[in-house]
């Protein structure tokens, strides 16, 4: 089967001439039981192979398993490639394959004016248009009239490339994803071989199934071949990124790496805590399958015993981790200040979905910053770092267990459902050059003149406690919730020595700026009229936006912040360098709402609540907005 | 590790002043602890104390030891995070009736069921003693404390019912003021491979007087307790009295009168239907039975987790961080 | 109240579509709430379904009863809270082994301690259903899911075990597909005064396919399982097997050669030895016992609750606000 | 006995003519088997009776009974009382009584300069001096020259003025608090005829007890007579306060009685949900005891549980409340978001102490503000209503209560434990004149026209949805956490539908404001130079120091917030009237960061984070500085 499927790699000679894009945007929509999630990472890692960039945004349907056909049930995977530096998946799709009238329904309105749309024609009948509550068929009322529609008898087409296989109707079934597939391949020139390979591993134990699916992939290649069914055929050429190896990766993957390197570079096993939740599941997951790097992954009762278990594990000297999500956050912050008045390393992670309460559970939100910034009793302040990308993950999660081990102090990673899922090439970093972070205990050498040891004596530096684990002779000393006496950390109820902890606390965390670096701006440093400033996950639409805006002759920078506590120590300064700063936030404005306490600085809020990321355009259209007004 | 068999027990005297009230019976659990640890020839420094709050989770700040003053109920949680991450250590937790029958229960009961090899003491006085008294969930029903002033109406648990309930492999009880009983009971707990879970009846003089006067008064000592003992028969009251089994249900017979020792049921703590029964051995028609109830080996929590962390490296080869990030597909630019 | 006995089990059903997965065991289940309620000689808006998080938990949403999808494991702490403020009104609780036996563990055990009336199910899957398939704390050991790649290590709770450690005044078992049973189990739990707790085996046929199969499958029906009935002898497999108590111990003897139901276990369910040990019969070795362990009356929360404010009003009389307000020590200004 | 009390009341005869003071700070102190709480309290009650104003403060050990004699056993009472309107319980002691070495080294460092002291001389001696780490006796190392100490034989003076009682000597010397009440009552020219009434009461059942008390009391009065042992005694006439009929009361006793009144003026029986916590409580306790006022106190395993059984008891009908203190509020904050996202009414308290984490649990702060607006996943908008002082307590439950009932809106309750446990006069409402909050249900006839019923419907006014009880025919419907669909409150995913909620719940809230009435501004509301703008338990001290400056001829203002979510809607007007604002507050800053970031305002903040309230003197001090600089 690999010798038919390798007449058709991408580069062989097809009658229409493809045309060059320089930038695409694709969405799979299905039932969840056809496979678009594994269709739609097939196109994006065979693209990525040839070197596009790309990002990618899955859609999963909330929850539960809806019966099939039915819109609760839709299942969606977009991706979006091109041959220059990109940054979301794109707002709109030029491509949508609805394999049913439901995920015709839930996506049409976002296909682009004139986009082209394969729609799976078997299953346009009655029974499924009830399903997606269709009143009359969507074929013939008009609203599909913009685009350009390609029918597809996609379920006969398969069981009759199948019909010599032994498979039954159902199995055959299964495979219609993969005729699509073949079919997107096809428009868009590109080689069958890596998905052929990849499923002959995948059902290595199942030859026929994996023989059925190269098959039916193989048949739609050819039925565009054959049939000429598409007028037109596409390419797009390799994007010009940085030298060196990539790999295609979602954020909660990167980040699962991120803290394996932590754990190595700091040679201390790692310990996560944690109690399912979406979208932070998928980082229990993976960590679980990491245990030949003496990683233990513990799942807990709850999410307070969760972080009580990484605050043990802290304590006895792991990389101690604990993943969640918002209503989690809220179950651990007793635990987290905990971990703040005994300054034990740790990292907490902040998966964020939409909320309040369980809200909107696979959706995407920023809501949690306040959140996971003050949502516990008592002064209590926390290092926070925030990815911006799915690839970026891994270096935020180094970046926490860098601060947290260095400062003993517990540090949030504050993510969202956005880049857990989402994913981009991410360029493989050179082990060596990952921070060290070796060398964290104390030892029996660290007593005073007097053989006493202190538990809360300080760093000079970063004012960091001693981290003295259990089993070290001679260094047995208490810790515990209640506040401590400087120095010797004796219980302590001391009115002065309660304000010197508070501000000892208080010192440690800003002292963390030392070691983060400045604010970088993008677009003119010296300042000027705009800066859009965002942070965490906004990055690829904000500088989307700018970019467009400066390719249309706006003076616009951005700059984003990575650590939202505490911030750049130029943050300030770069802020009063500019007559507006525009902040879009997947809030009703958390961040701002600080920066102005902080620096009393006029910051406009673009806020969007909607479960879902901003897009390039609306950001773009704001920018508009606002240099508009300021040039009246 | 030669130079732990010249421990004593002030080795394990931590230099904080002891705050309970006078007359507390905290401090006979104190002594009893630390007379028992020098003994168990565990170097000093492998011992960590972890509690909740309460009066009798003060406990860590009097031993010289690694001590964690936790979060209310939290300390099985905490422990289970400690022991397992590092089995090398020998992790005691001590706990309230509140602390860990209220708020903490979940993680009690937890903890038990996965057998982390930690041992939970619990000091039961029937009422929440750093709160100033209010009723626990051990408190008898019609309880009058300050939150319920015309009585409490909810049963308490039955701590050892629950704690069996959730499949622990050790249970035991024991009494403050019992002091050799107590440092028995508390040896048996340590050298348990696995959770251990010792209820210690403990008296608060201030909140909750008397509460087990019935029992601990010398008049009482003999003819209200009994204790269990693997393989010996049920006898108490200075041998006047014994426990039989009549089909299913126990019953205090005089012995004497062609009655002996002979007739009386030998305790097992391995058969869990008898562990079940002495649960149900209730004052004032009982004698409450002290000691081991409960003690089977079971597979260990962090010995399971250490050996399928091992099995994967035997398996796959330590892990290299180079391999791991460059895994999947990946493709070359430049 | 007339109107009540005209319902029908469609009078329950809401108006949103069902959204669990095709084939799961959670449809059966509903189809048997439904079809009792209507039967229970209640007005319809006194029936109220609390849930937690979870699959199972979206029942309420398909009742067309008052209903609260609460959060993760505190359905219920909510549901005491709705019935001892609202005794009149009928309080159900759904919940799943994750929702009430991880999380929620402490909530469950405390509302059966209490004996509040509330009616709680748990549908057992031994899975995390709405979470995609991580292992819960009733999944057995070994299970590889997501969060197990090489398989679990903690052993299980027995939930039956565990909610009788509690103090439970009604422990039951059915199963999802046996729809006759589940519906006199859940009328027997309906009418009982104070706590039922009744465990549901459901199948998830996405995360945990043939859970319950060795007992569920048409070939084992009879031979996997026993039904415990107040007063009748434990006879199974059509009359061909049966269970009989030798000392201690329960065996399965097979009925013949002189060996008859007279002399097969009578259950009575009212006996706590008896429950602890149907809790102890585990496949293969043992059918699985299905219906009421235990069931007895004992003093209801609420209606205690209410006796204590009703006792105080007829103490001091219904309080009045002025004199409240103007208690103690006063003085008069001007 | 009462007959030869009765000589002595405050009026007859005695050698010393008094001397009038206006205003007298006096503490007891002593270790917790003292009886300081009690000797305090009747002094406060007698004044109060003779009609000072006066204010207390109670200063508990901290959790445990420590052994008798040691530092950490030491319990005190400080009563203020004034001819005037007074709002703290004073800076420094006037007055301190020590019945041993341990009382003597806690408080003596407060005590005013040649103030009075007292001090049990039978109690100092080596022992004690051990025991309270003394290490020479404090009378003779010069340490109490600049004070006018005196010595009195309390516990051998106290056994012989009941030597011909049958008592043992234990009971005895319990009555030796007492003997110094008996003094502090003569030199302050105070009757004991309240005492003597309160003590036969008290010890109905033991009439030798009460005798042997009121004999001790007695004997102190007569020491003093007779031996002339002071040269002074004091007077201290009644305030002017406005006419009525008062009593003395403490923080969490008011708020209990307005809860009460809550639910008398709605008409709803009251559930209280708690878990105890110090220094909440109280709180419990009292309620607990109001059963026939159709009060349900349930103590529940955690305090999770706690609000759970309180939103249980909302929806269904009851006026639910719960009350903790500030960890106790990082377990509930998953719950507070059930109730925002369902809409239901209750109220959550919180009794601040000391944080982060176990904290100082008998300390006051103010340092969960930004806990209780912020700490809680996603956008979840409470309004927060705190009082400011003991007496202010009542009134901001009914307030709390009256948000919460009419917007359908759970509400926070945010006192400390300095309002807790600090007592002063309160002068009794008139129940008429109590909101009428009745009148809350939704009915069969809440129906729309096509008989469905709209659980999410909005009034027009509010936004508040109805409350439709469990129980009601025809209003069947479910709630949850999952976002919901305005109108019919189905679970929706949908982004606009998202969006529209996150604005109808920040709206909701928001119109709180409607009804709050305008912030008022003491001093000069046309505005000036400086503002000091407090919150919460701060009014006293922040009173006191303006009060003072103006009396000094400083031009400053005041104002206080006590809604601090909402705000009042002049707060930014009055906000922009000043040159400079100043915000005392126990935490580092808490409100003023919000009030900077809402109103681009530069608020200057004086922090005080020492578990204990801010001195007049520390606040005018502060005053005067700002004013100085202005004036360069
Ligand atoms: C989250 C939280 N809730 C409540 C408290 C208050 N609290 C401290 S100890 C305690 C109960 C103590 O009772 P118990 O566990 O029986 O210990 P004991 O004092 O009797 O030894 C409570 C309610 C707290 N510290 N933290
Ligand atoms: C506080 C919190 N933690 C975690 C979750 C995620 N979560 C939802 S349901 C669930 C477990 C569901 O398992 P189970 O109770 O067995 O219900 P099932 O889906 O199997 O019916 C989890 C972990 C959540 N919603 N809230
Ligand atoms: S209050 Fe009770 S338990 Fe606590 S220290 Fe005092 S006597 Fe012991
Ligand atoms: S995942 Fe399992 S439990 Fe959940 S709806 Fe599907 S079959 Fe049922
Ligand atoms: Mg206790
Ligand atoms: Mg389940």
């Amino acid at each position: 089967m690999t010798s038919t499927a390798s007449v058709h790699d991408g580069t062989d000679g097809a009658d229409v001439a493809p045309e060059q894009l320089s930038d695409v945007v694709i969405r799979f929509a299905g039932d969840s039981g056809d496979g678009m999630q594994l269709t739609g990472s097939q196109f994006t890692n065979t693209s990525a192979i040839l070197g596009n960039d790309l990002s990618t945004l899955p859609d999963f349907p909330a929850e539960i398993r809806a019966p099939a056909g039915t819109l609760p049930g839709v299942s969606a995977f977009q991706v979006r490639i091109a041959d220059y530096d990109i940054h979301t998946p794109g707002d709109v799709p030029d491509v949508l394959v609805a394999m049913n009238p439901a995920a015709l329904k839930t996506n049409i309105g976002d296909l682009k004016p004139n986009g082209i749309l394969i729609l799976n024609s078997n299953e346009f009948k009655k029974v499924n248009f009830k399903k997606a509550k269709y009143e009359v068929d969507p074929r013939e009322d008009g609203s599909l009239d913009g685009f350009r529609v390609f029918e597809v008898e996609l379920t006969r087409l398969t069981r009759e490339a199948l019909a010599e296989t032994e498979l039954g109707n159902r199995d055959k079934d299964r495979c219609k994803n993969l005729f699509a597939l073949g079919m997107i391949y096809w428009l868009f020139s590109r080689t069958m071989d890596n998905t052929i390979e990849w499923l002959g591993k995948k059902f290595a134990k199942k030859p026929d199934i994996a023989a059925a699916n190269i098959r039916a992939m193989n048949a739609g290649w050819n039925y565009c071949d054959i049939t000429g069914a598409f007028q037109v055929r596409y390419e797009v050429m390799p994007a010009k990124l940085e030298p060196g190896t990539y790999r295609n990766i979602n954020g909660n993957s990167a980040a699962a790496l991120g803290f394996v390197a932590g754990s190595r570079r700091s040679g201390l096993p790692l310990f996560l805590g944690s109690y399912p939740i979406t979208p932070a599941s998928s980082l229990l997951h993976e960590l679980a399958r990491y245990k030949h790097f003496n990683v233990t992954t513990f799942q807990a009762e709850d999410e307070i015993a969760a972080i009580c278990a990484s605050i043990g594990a802290a304590f006895g000297g792991s990389l101690a981790i604990t993943t969640t999500s918002g209503p989690g956050i809220a179950l651990k912050s007793e635990g987290m200040n905990l971990a703040v008045m005994t300054e034990l390393p740790m990292v907490v992670v902040n998966i964020q979905r939409g909320g309040p309460s369980t809200g909107l559970p696979t959706k995407t939100e920023q809501s949690d910053l306040l959140q996971v910034l003050f949502g516990r009793n008592g002064e209590s302040p926390m290092p926070v770092v925030a990815p911006s990308s799915p690839a970026d993950c891994f270096d935020a999660a180094v970046e926490a267990c860098r601060i947290a081990l260095r400062h003993m102090v517990p540090v949030i990673f504050l993510s969202d459902g956005y880049l857990a899922n989402g994913s981009e090439p991410w360029k493989l970093p050179t082990v060596e050059d990952l921070p060290d972070l070796r060398g964290n205990f104390a030892s029996g050498d660290d007593l005073d003149d007097d053989g006493q040891f202190l538990p809360y004596r300080r760093d000079a530096e970063t004012l960091a406690r001693p981290w003295a684990v259990p089993g070290t002779p001679g260094l047995e000393h208490r810790i515990g919730g209640l506040e401590k006496q400087d120095g010797t950390g004796n219980v302590s109820y001391d009115p002065e020595n309660h304000e010197l902890m508070t501000h000892l606390r208080a010192e440690k965390v800003a002292r963390v700026a030392d070691t983060i670096g400045d604010l970088e701006v993008h677009g003119d440093p010296e300042g000027g009229e705009l800066l859009v400033m965002g942070w965490g996950s906004t990055l690829g639409a904000i500088t989307g936006a700018v970019n467009t805006a400066c390719d249309n002759g706006l003076k616009v920078s951005r700059a984003h912040l990575r650590h939202l506590n505490p911030f750049p120590k130029n943050l300030g300064d770069v802020l009063s360098r500019f007559d507006k700063v525009l902040m879009p936030e997947m809030n009703t404005g958390q961040l701002a709402l600080l920066l102005r306490g902080k620096f009393l600085k006029d910051i406009v809020t673009y806020s969007k609540v909607q479960g879902k990321p901003f897009t390039r355009n609306e950001i773009l259209a704001k920018i508009e907005e606002m240099m508009e007004v300021g040039n009246d | 590790m030669t130079e732990t068999a010249t421990l004593t027990r002030k080795d394990f005297q931590s230099d904080q002043d002891v705050r309970w009230c006078p007359g507390c019976g905290d401090y006979a659990i104190l002594k009893a602890v630390q007379s028992l640890l020098p003994e168990l020839g565990i170097p000093k420094e492998k011992f960590v104390v972890v509690s909740g709050i309460g009066c009798s989770s003060r406990f860590p700040y009097y031993m010289d030891t690694f001590g964690f003053h936790t979060i209310h109920g939290r300390a099985p949680a905490i422990a289970t995070g400690l022991k397992t991450s590092r089995p090398d250590l020998d992790v005691w937790v001590i706990t309230g009736d509140g602390d860990s029958m209220s708020i903490g229960g979940n993680h009690l009961i937890h903890a038990l069921r996965r057998n982390v090899g930690i041992k939970i003491l619990m000091f039961n006085n029937r009422i929440y003693g750093l709160t100033k008294g209010q009723y626990s969930p051990t408190s008898e029903v019609g309880k009058r404390t300050s939150s319920t002033p015309v009585g409490s109406i909810d049963p308490p648990f039955n701590p050892l019912a629950l704690t069996l309930g959730a499949g622990a492999s050790f249970v035991a009880r024991s009494v403050d003021i019992f002091q050799q009983h107590l440092v028995d009971t508390l040896r048996r707990a340590a050298e348990h491979r696995g959770s251990a879970f010792v209820e210690i009846y403990q008296n608060c003089n201030i909140f909750n007087d008397h509460a087990f006067a019935y029992m601990t008064d010398k008049a009482n000592r003999e003819s209200q307790a009994v204790y269990l003992e693997h393989g010996k028969p049920l006898v108490f009251n200075g041998g006047a009295q014994g426990i039989v089994l009549n089909g299913m249900r126990l019953e205090v017979k005089d012995l004497g009168n062609g009655l002996t020792e002979e007739d009386c049921l030998v305790w097992d703590e391995t058969n869990p239907l008898l562990a079940q029964m002495a649960t149900q051995l209730l004052p004032p028609e009982f004698p409450t039975p002290l000691g081991v109830l409960r003690a089977v080996e079971q597979p260990v929590f962090e010995q399971s987790v250490g050996a399928q962390i091992q099995n994967e490296i035997d398996r796959q080869g330590t892990g290299s961080l180079e391999e791991l990030l460059s895994a999947g597909d990946t493709w070359k630019v430049g």
